[in-house]
């Protein structure tokens, strides 16, 4: 057995078991945990599949900034457990219901229908960080000039929509 | 090695135009003293102008940029225009309804400039990232718009429950381009219609990618059952942007829906067929048929205008049938532009009728209307009438060009379904002309002038235009989609 | 290289927490957990992406940047969905004191 | 300029002159709101005198065909050819005519019965006047549908704002069963459209035999698209089982909109299969005509033997409607001259005699205020001219020979009678019946009302210190035109027939030969 | 002389004229200007009807058809209206305009009572509107050239039967307010309709075979038409005749009939338009003789008819109504005649009929005016009986009794008619009818045989009659004070009377006058002369002494029959009718018209109401209306409209719509309900359901 395979064996077990619990997490806050743990795994699997870059922006961005603003945020409202029992006593069936069949659908179309043999290299193919890292850049600025700024754009809308949002909330205070 | 191509520019100069404005308005903005806020929205306005003189200057052009990332073509033009039309509009009906229901804020303005040109990329997109930028991009400020009428526990509702299902939603169009990526190794559609072609049948992942990004688009346009949202946050939103989602959202849509559909995936329209034949069913079926149950005026509108995604869906069944889908699309586009100036006018008249807190909203509310207010319930009664497809409006000239293409792709049946729902329809846009003309009331309402404004050119547009149809159909129908 | 991790491995490890995602979108009341879970979402999309790269890498044979351009994009995205979404919850907390979505039923039918 | 001085084009748009008139004047002045609208449409009454003048002289030039007409391209792009065609022959002149007669009338009526919104009233009536007009004349389906499905708005206001207690659901059933009919119509025309490139009617005719014979269009198919013509139309005559809507909207409607209802609105459904269904599918229309003529003969024992049970008088004239154009639909599908033409006056008849029929109830009406038989009777001692002048009419519309009604009827059966398409003369035996049914139904009436003892609305009418009044000058005015063509057609329907035969019988030269 | 055929349409306008001076300006002319209008347009109808018999004198009987209008042409149908001279027609118009002519006359002095009886003296000048209306419609009647106008004038003239029956709408026949008048008007003319019905189908037929509904051509091509197409049509018009001529089975309007003025009764429903059914059949000779079957049944209708009336009219007490069954039975009689193909005999009968029964109607109305001028001075001068103030039936026999004395211009002209009518020697009745009698002792014994007892019940009953009436003495005030009618009533009876005695002068044995005048117009006429053998070989010239004295006898014995019962023993107030002594159940129903009226209304009237009701409540109120309409259509609209908002929200509306579905769907929709209630997660919900219901459709394809 390969070790990166029992490594990825791992780390998806890993990831999976946070998913599970960020699903059925009674604490808000555990569940922000659950998901960074989460993000770190599929970082994890970033780098066995030879991008490094992108692991490094899932670490610093996801787990880093977004996720400890959600922690924030939870901290901020003291939302962290909500009274049990629903208003929607079969929204939880039917849902995981739902999801098994969805699961089912995938598992069916990736292992029946596409039968890919494809087996990836290993992380250290065609890897070579530095160079990686220059294309990528050079490639944000040429190929993928307009998504790139309309990114920038993007977070610019956020902030502003995020400003006018909680400003007015704090104006509805007064 | 960096250089810069002003081809580059050139293919979405408009858009460029208006986020630069928009981003210099945000700034500017914050000199304008709060109560005169009606600048920025005048100043907005201009943007929108300035951008869709642009567009309309430049409409014979045809072109790509950002390699083959953006193009430029009729079919572009054509919803940019609409789309720019429909910023201008939302802005005239928010000039003074924001401010009557205590809401003005200056960065408003901007912020639906931001969405727009999100709707306008989506019209140009050629790429799928792009389309899935634009699609945050519009998405995204339309998310804080409907739920700018906070601290009103419905608009933030309505902000929260669109926000949190349209980022559900984008996780399976996200899925969907991974999945279509993961087919073809592509994103541009030129090179993924390549790949199918190359192909031969289309792979598995290829279809279910597709399927998962007309479930997001589908979202968008809000057919069923994906269209569950859409009445809450219609409710919710302050119905000045409630008129521009209906419009705008929709158009940018089914400008992906088609553009993305007819361009890259041809070879699937055997598969997608049944499952777009299906979803315009029950979506002409179910918008019709609970809209009848509604009481409320906007939830009323909301179920008609998902009816209206299901009416457009129908001519989307023909997309890969080469012989007649130029025909398809342009009936569609035809159809949106209908829609777009009787829901205007429509949603125009619903906010004459608004005050705060939400009263006004019943359709109980408009009874006497006829009586008080003559033109505008004439005017009202014009657009009841576009909706339902009846002369003299163009309502039925749009159905007319719709079924027709429908026909012709060989649809009858799907055909019949959309002339008997639209028989369902006539029910419930009756009542509120029954309401208006028939029962005794005392409604309030309100004179403003770019509302009033808004809501007669609608009237007028609705009922002159439908005797003058050429010219929009040949502009329809000159709308067409280009690959490069 | 022989022993490599096998496409499919990703695409499911990816289905797998893609319907987590969705379930969790589906069960939680928690407004924050159900955008925890979209996040989760995007996330598997991410990941079968990248995987996808990668295989493209080695049919062809040189590196392919898509992947990693585009799961960058959809980070950037992420984030500012994050921004507006948290200020959306932080906004109807401050009306309605709770982040309970099933507390947001006002408007029905 | 051709399109301004066009004759059709100024007799369709001449109501909107009205229209325009009283947009601007002030809603309170309600006689000089009348007198608008009354002059308005006098002068398209006048207009059509001197379109029929013009079409006699066209008609002696080459008779049976489309004259006065005008084709101007109007939506020629995206593979549409839809043209402005508008046309009239011997199949329309008479209802053209028939719709510019009764209008005037109809506003005259509403002198006294309208003072609510006179200015809307007006209005939507003018505007309902151009729908009807352009529905008859009309020559591309594009545009027929237009009007078609237009005239059902002004109509659905006027029932629904001026109408009686339950209004808003008879505006509603009557606007909902119409347009249910109308939009498997606009299938069927798109269908049509697609298939054969054009809307133009006289070019469908010329061109789908090809479209037939060279299999483009099945004969399954040509079926379905005849059904679906056939559900516009059928809904609108109202065929039987199809005719729920009609007593509904006649009992609600303002006398004015029965008039017009019964008068013309129907017409254009029996006008819609003569000029649109049999000669655009003459083989289904060949096939059809059987089961068309035994709905048609269901309608007429039916509608009169439900007439007999009626209690509101509104409501057996309404019914009335059903038996009386379930003749209309036997003669037209009699498929021969002698059924068809009897079926075109027979439409005429109704207008007249029908119409006629509700404004002298819209005028008792007016008096009392109910339209229960039962508290009526003796009436005609009372108000004799009224009397008379309704004995002769419920004589019109029972059939009696030497009035309009007979040589409808008489036409038509003997049309029926003998028809190859019907084949067999039963239908016509039976429905020769419903000459005795008529009778019995109308005699019903009339003795209630008019004969026997003072009913007790005399007594009732009293206590509130009026007295029952006899027609007065406007009311005679009213029914004097209607009785003279009353009469005019019963003696010599000569002038009638002869505008309709040539069209009527190149028509029918035109119908495949039944071989049985 | 050729010219004067040109005069023909005047017999149609000139009453028109007389009705139309009559209705615009009557309202300020005087009854008597009134009168004398109608009564002189009728008169000129009579004076231009003898001028075309002088021209078809002339012409030899040459018949002759005056073009006068184009009425319906389409195609192949050809409907003219043209005028028909010939010696059938004039015979017609003859009787017509002379009989109505002195019922005009008559009516002048009748109305003038009857609109003061009824205190409506406005209504004058309607009644002679309407009769000359009358005489206009039996004019195109009689003068029509095709089927098709022959019909335009037979409903016509059931038109103004219908108005005439009805000229006292708002009341009975004794004047109280009621139904009674305006329902026998509608009951007559529906009956009628119902003949019209058979005569429209008539037409039909014969369009479509004939290729015409020309005389002229109808006839020339009729050797060439199938037989049973002829059957068909000559008995689809035999329908009409029963309904027009008032056969069994559709014989039931005119008694009813009765309740029109006494004029409208001579005039119409004895005299003249009764007797179109008569006329009908005579003018289609040559179809009928194409069809002896037709024929047969033709005469035993008549024949069936002519007694079960008679035997009705014993029965009767009111003096109209016992004429009524007599016209019906004389009817009888006629259409028998014309039936067996004896057309002379029947036109003859027709003739003689229309003066001696007009006669006897004015009669009758004298003897009743008589009695309301009786009773009228009852309540002005008879301060002593009460009797005056209870309903005062001046019809009926039972309160009349000795008018002899009271009135005795009006007793002889009575006796006149009775005796022409009971078919005594040499009364007008006795030759016509002995004619008929003969042909059919010729052709079918059970006709004759038929024909034979009917015409004993019609002495018996007439009989019945005058000794009722006029000996005796007065059973009722009204009687004693009975006075006679005024010169303008009584001049016209005593024409009549005269036409009574000498009408038999038109067709004597041997000579044969009207047998030769017609012979032009029915070539068959003289045919009927031939010999048969058996006893029948004793005839002369058209009489056969074995058969006239038969009934001669009979008749005579009738009468003294009927004078051993009401004569030797005159009746007195209150008594019951001798007869019913004698005969117990049977003059029960022959009182009660053998309860025809009654069946027909349970069997035909009721029912055809009973199933309208259902039509329009059942059938088309609770289901086209309120099931397929409001249930079905609007109801699913509604349905699914609750549907639909209730998965997603109302939980109030879901229960009460689902209450009546019972526990097992409630719970179902309970559960739906909780799942499905619009909040965010269940959008979400839906929209997974979406994909995996899209998802699964295309992977499992």
């Amino acid at each position: 057995m390969d070790f990166t395979l029992i490594l990825f064996y791992v780390v998806a077990g890993v990831a999976a078991a946070t998913a599970v619990g960020l699903l059925f997490s009674r604490n808000a806050v555990y569940a922000a945990l659950f998901l960074v743990l989460n993000f770190a795994c599929v970082a994890v699997f970033y780098l066995l599949l030879g991008a490094p870059f992108i692991a490094m922006a899932q670490i610093t961005v996801y787990a880093g900034a977004i996720m400890v603003l959600f922690l924030f945020v939870i901290m901020l409202l003291g939302a962290e457990k909500l009274p049990r029992g629903g208003i929607l006593p079969w929204q939880r069936p039917l849902a995981i219901g739902a999801a098994a069949i969805l699961l089912a659908e995938a598992g069916y179309l990736l292992v029946q229908r596409v039968q890919s043999a494809a087996v990836l290299p290993d992380p250290g193919s065609f890897e070579n960080s530095v160079s990686s890292l220059q294309q990528m850049a050079y490639l944000l600025f040429t190929d993928y000039l307009l998504p790139f700024e309309v990114t920038s754009i993007l977070l610019l809308v956020a902030m502003v929509g995020a400003i006018v949002l909680t400003r007015q909330a704090k104006g509805a205070q007064r | 090695m960096m250089q810069f191509d002003p081809n580059d520019l050139n293919s979405i100069l408009p858009l460029v135009v208006l986020l630069g404005w928009a981003c210099v308005l945000l700034l500017v903005d914050l000199f304008i003293p709060k109560g005169r806020k009606g600048w920025t929205a005048i100043l907005a306005a201009f943007g929108l102008a300035i951008s869709m003189g642009l567009t309309l200057g430049r409409a014979g052009q045809i072109g790509s940029g950002f390699r083959g990332m953006v193009v430029q073509d009729g079919f572009s033009t054509f919803l940019a225009v609409l789309i720019l039309g429909s910023g201008l509009l939302g802005i005239a009906l928010a000039y003074d309804y924001m401010r009557r229901m205590g809401w003005e804020r200056g960065e408003f303005y901007p912020i639906l400039m931001f969405s727009v040109s999100g709707m306008v990329l989506m019209a140009q997109a050629a790429d799928l990232i792009v389309v899935f930028l634009a699609l945050e991009l519009l998405s995204i400020p339309l998310y804080v718009l409907a739920a700018f009428g906070s601290p009103r526990p419905d608009s933030e509702e309505a902000g929260l429950k669109y926000f949190l299902l349209g980022a559900f939603a984008t996780g399976f169009v996200v899925y969907g381009i991974t999945l279509v990526y993961g087919a073809t190794g592509a994103t541009a559609l030129r090179e993924i219609v390549d790949a199918t072609f190359a192909m031969g049948t289309p792979s598995p992942l290829l279809l279910i990618g597709a399927a998962l990004i007309m479930v997001g688009f589908g979202f968008k346009v809000a057919a069923v059952p994906f269209h569950m949202w859409t009445p809450d946050v219609y409710q919710g939103a302050p119905t000045a942007v409630t008129a521009f989602m209906a419009v705008g959202a929709k158009a940018a849509g089914f400008a992906a829906l088609l553009r993305v559909f007819v361009l890259a995936f041809p070879l699937l329209q055997a598969d997608l067929v049944p499952v777009i034949w299906a979803l315009a069913a029950l979506t002409m079926l179910v918008g019709n048929v609970i809209a009848i149950a509604q009481t409320n005026i906007k939830r009323m509108l909301a179920y008609s205008s998902i009816a209206h995604a299901g009416y457009i869906l129908m001519a989307f069944v023909a997309f890969g049938d080469s012989a007649v889908r130029a025909d398809a699309v342009a009936s569609a586009l035809f159809y949106l532009l209908v829609y777009a100036i009787t829901s205007f006018g429509a949603w125009a008249v619903v906010i004459a009728l608004e005050k705060k807190d939400g009263r006004g909203l019943e359709i109980t509310d408009y009874a006497g209307l006829g009586r008080k207010r003559p033109a505008l319930a004439a005017a009202m009664t014009v657009f009841m009438l576009s909706l339902t497809g009846m002369p003299p409006t163009l309502g039925l000239i749009g159905k007319f060009y719709l079924f027709r293409a429908v026909i012709d792709a060989g649809q009858i049946w799907l055909a019949v379904i959309g002339v008997l729902t639209s028989l369902i329809s006539a029910y419930y846009y009756l009542r509120v002309v029954v309401t208006m003309y028939m029962r005794e009331g005392e409604p309030e309402t309100t004179r403003e002038p770019w509302l009033d404004l808004t809501w007669s050119l609608a009237a007028l547009a609705t009922v002159v235009l439908s005797f003058l149809p050429a010219a929009l159909f040949a502009w329809a129908s000159g709308a067409i989609l280009r690959l490069f | 290289m022989d022993l490599g991790i096998p496409l499919t491995h990703y695409l499911l490890v990816s289905a797998i927490l893609f319907t987590m995602g969705a379930l969790g979108v589906l069960i939680r009341r928690n407004a924050l957990i159900v955008f925890m879970s979209i996040e989760l979402m995007l996330n598997a999309a991410n990941l079968a992406f990248v995987a996808f790269a990668r295989s493209f890498e080695q049919t062809t044979g040189q590196p392919v940047f898509t992947g990693q351009l585009f799961v960058f994009f959809v980070i950037a995205v992420a984030a500012a969905e994050v921004a507006v979404g948290l200020a959306l919850i932080v906004a109807i907390f401050r009306t309605k004191q709770t982040i309970d979505v099933d507390q947001l039923s006002s408007m029905k039918g | 300029m051709d399109f301004l001085t066009n004759p059709l084009n100024l007799v369709t748009f001449s109501p909107l002159v009205g229209v325009l008139l009283l947009l601007v004047l002030p809603s309170g002045r309600k006689n000089l709101l009348r007198w608008t609208a009354l002059l308005v449409s006098l002068l398209t009454f006048g207009l059509s005198i001197w379109m029929l003048t013009q079409f006699q002289a066209a008609e002696a030039v080459a008779p049976g065909e489309l004259h006065l007409g005008l084709s101007l391209p109007w939506i020629q792009v995206a593979g549409w050819n839809i043209t402005y065609a508008m046309g009239v022959d011997g199949l329309s002149i008479l209802l053209v005519l028939l719709t510019t007669f009764l209008t005037p009338l109809s506003i005259l009526s509403t002198w006294t019965a309208v003072e609510e919104r006179v200015k809307d009233f007006m209005l939507f009536f003018l505007l309902l006047e151009v729908g009807m007009l352009g529905v008859f004349l009309a020559q591309d389906l594009f545009l027929f549908y237009i009007f078609w499905e237009f005239t059902l708005v002004p109509m659905y206001f006027l029932i629904g704002i001026w109408g009686g207690p339950r209004r808003i659901y008879a505006a509603i059933k009557f606007f909902l069963y119409t347009m249910a009919g109308s939009i498997l119509m606009l299938l069927a025309i798109l269908y049509i459209g697609i298939q054969a490139g054009t809307f133009s009617v006289p070019e469908l005719i010329t061109a789908l035999p090809g479209l037939y014979a060279s299999g483009v269009i099945a004969l399954g198919a040509q079926m379905l698209l005849f059904l679906a013509f056939t559900a516009a139309f059928a809904i609108k005559v109202p065929m039987w089982p199809l005719h729920s809507w009609l007593p509904d909207a006649h009992v609600e409607a303002p006398t004015a909109g029965s008039v017009i209802l019964a008068g013309v609105l129907l017409k254009m459904g029996t006008y819609g299969f003569i000029r649109f269904n049999i000669p655009m599918f003459p083989d289904a229309a060949v096939k059809a005509a059987p089961w068309i003529a035994l709905l048609a003969v269901i309608g007429i024992i039916y509608g009169a033997w439900v007439c007999y049970a009626q209690k509101d008088v509104k409501k057996l004239v309404a019914y009335s409607s059903v038996s009386h154009l379930g003749f209309v639909m036997l003669g037209l599908f009699a498929l021969n001259a002698q059924g068809m033409e009897g079926a075109i006056l027979q439409m005429i008849n109704h207008g007249l005699s029908t119409g006629a029929l509700f404004l002298l109830v819209g005028m008792i009406y007016e008096q009392t205020h109910t339209r229960e038989i039962a508290v009526y009777g003796g009436l005609w001692k009372i108000t004799p001219i009224f009397g008379s002048i309704m004995l002769v009419v419920s004589l019109s519309s029972m059939g009696l020979p030497g009035l309009n009604g007979f040589v409808g009827e008489f036409t038509i059966l003997l049309g029926a009678f003998g028809s190859q398409a019907i084949g067999s003369p039963w239908f016509a035996g039976v429905a020769a019946a419903g000459v005795i049914m008529a009778a019995i139904y109308i005699l019903y009436m009339f003795q209630k009302m008019f004969l026997g003892p003072e009913g007790s609305i005399v007594e009732e009418i009293k206590k509130h210190g009026h007295a029952l009044r006899d027609l007065n000058w406007r009311e005679i005015v009213i029914m004097v035109p209607l009785l003279v063509f009353i009469f005019w057609i019963g003696l010599y329907p000569k002038p009638f027939f002869d505008l309709m035969a040539p069209a009527v019988e190149k028509l029918v030269e035109a119908l495949p030969q039944i071989v049985h | 002389m050729e010219a004067l055929f040109n005069l023909v349409p005047l017999v149609v306008f000139l009453p028109v004229l007389g009705l139309l001076i009559n209705m615009l300006f009557g309202g300020r002319m005087s009854e008597k200007a009134i009168g004398t209008v109608a009564s002189a347009a009728s008169g000129l109808t009579f004076v231009v009807s003898v001028l075309l018999g002088v021209a078809l004198w002339a012409g030899h009987g040459h018949a002759e058809v005056v073009p006068f209008a184009e009425w319906i042409k389409i195609g192949t149908l050809d409907i003219p209206w043209n005028f028909r001279v010939d010696t059938l027609s004039v015979t017609m118009m003859l009787v017509v305009s002379v009989v109505g002519t002195l019922i005009h006359i008559y009516a002048i002095g009748y109305m003038h009572e009857d609109v003061r009886f009824k205190k409506d003296e406005k209504r004058f000048q309607r009644f002679f509107v309407f009769m000359n209306l009358f005489i206009a419609m039996m004019m195109i009647l009689v003068s029509g050239d095709s089927y098709l106008m022959l019909f335009v004038g037979w409903e016509g003239v059931g038109l103004c039967s219908f108005l005439l029956i009805g000229f006292w709408y708002d009341m009975d026949t004794l004047g109280r307010p009621s139904w009674a008048n305006s329902n026998a008007a509608k009951k007559a003319f529906i009956v009628n309709r119902i003949g019209d019905f058979g005569f429209l189908l008539a037409g039909l037929t014969m369009f479509w075979w004939f290729g015409s509904v020309q005389f002229g051509e109808v006839f020339n091509k009729t050797p060439f038409i199938p037989e049973s197409i002829i059957l068909a049509i000559t008995l689809f018009m035999l329908i009409g005749v029963a309904g027009k001529s008032s056969q069994i089975p559709l014989y039931v309007w005119l008694p009813d009939a009765m309740a029109g003025p006494t004029p409208v009764s001579a005039l119409i429903h004895a005299a003249t338009m009764v007797t179109a059914g008569v006329y009908l059949i005579a003018r289609s000779w040559p179809l009928y003789s194409a069809v002896p079957n037709a024929q047969f049944i033709v005469a035993l209708v008549g024949a069936v008819t002519a007694l079960f009336a008679a035997t009705i009219a014993v029965g009767q007490y009111d003096i109209k109504k016992v004429l009524a069954y007599s016209t019906i039975s004389q009817l009888g009689f006629m259409v028998a005649a014309v039936g067996m193909g004896a057309f002379v005999a029947g036109m003859f009968h027709l003739v003689t009929h229309a003066f001696f029964k007009a006669l006897l109607f004015l009669s009758a109305g004298s003897v009743i005016l008589g009695l309301e001028r009786g009773h009228h001075h009852l309540a002005h001068h008879g301060p002593d009986s009460g009797q005056h103030e209870e309903v005062f039936d001046p019809g009926d026999m039972r309160n009349m009794g000795g008018l002899r004395k009271r009135m005795p211009v009006t007793f002889w002209l009575y006796m006149i008619g009775t005796l022409a009518l009971a078919g005594i020697f040499p009364f007008a009745g006795f030759w016509s009818k002995d004619e008929i009698l003969l042909e059919a002792a010729r052709n079918y014994t059970v006709v004759y045989v038929l024909l034979v007892i009917a015409a004993f019940f019609t002495a018996f009953y007439m009989g019945r009659q005058i000794w009722m009436v006029f000996f005796g003495r007065s059973r009722h005030a009204a009687a004693e004070h009975a006075e006679e009618s005024p010169k303008i009533i009584t001049v016209p009876l005593m024409v009549l009377a005269g036409l009574s005695v000498l009408g038999g002068v038109l067709n004597l044995p041997g000579v044969h006058t009207l047998t030769h005048w017609l012979e032009h117009t029915i070539a068959l006429a003289a045919e009927h002369g031939a010999e048969v053998g058996g006893f029948l070989a004793l005839s002369w010239g058209g009489l056969n002494p074995v058969v006239a004295l038969v009934s001669t006898l009979l008749a005579l014995g009738a009468i003294y029959l009927s004078w051993l019962l009401y004569g030797r023993k005159p009746l007195e107030a209150g008594q019951k009718d001798p007869l019913k002594k004698i005969l117990g159940p049977i003059f029960t129903g022959m009182e009660n018209k053998w309860f025809v009226d009654e069946g027909y209304r349970a069997a035909f009237v009721d029912r055809y109401a009973d199933l309208g009701r259902f039509l329009a409540e059942v059938v088309d109120g609770r289901f086209w209306h309120d099931f397929v309409h409001d249930k079905l259509i609007a109801g699913t609209y509604n349905w699914l409209s609750k549907i639909a908002l209730d998965r997603y929200a109302d939980q109030k509306g879901i229960d009460a719509f689902f209450n009546g579905l019972g526990e097992l769907i409630k719970r179902i929709s309970a559960s739906l309900r909780r799942l499905q209630n619009g909040f965010v997660r269940s959008y979400a919900l839906a929209v997974l359901f979406g994909v995996i219901a899209i998802l699964g459709y295309l992977l499992l394809k």
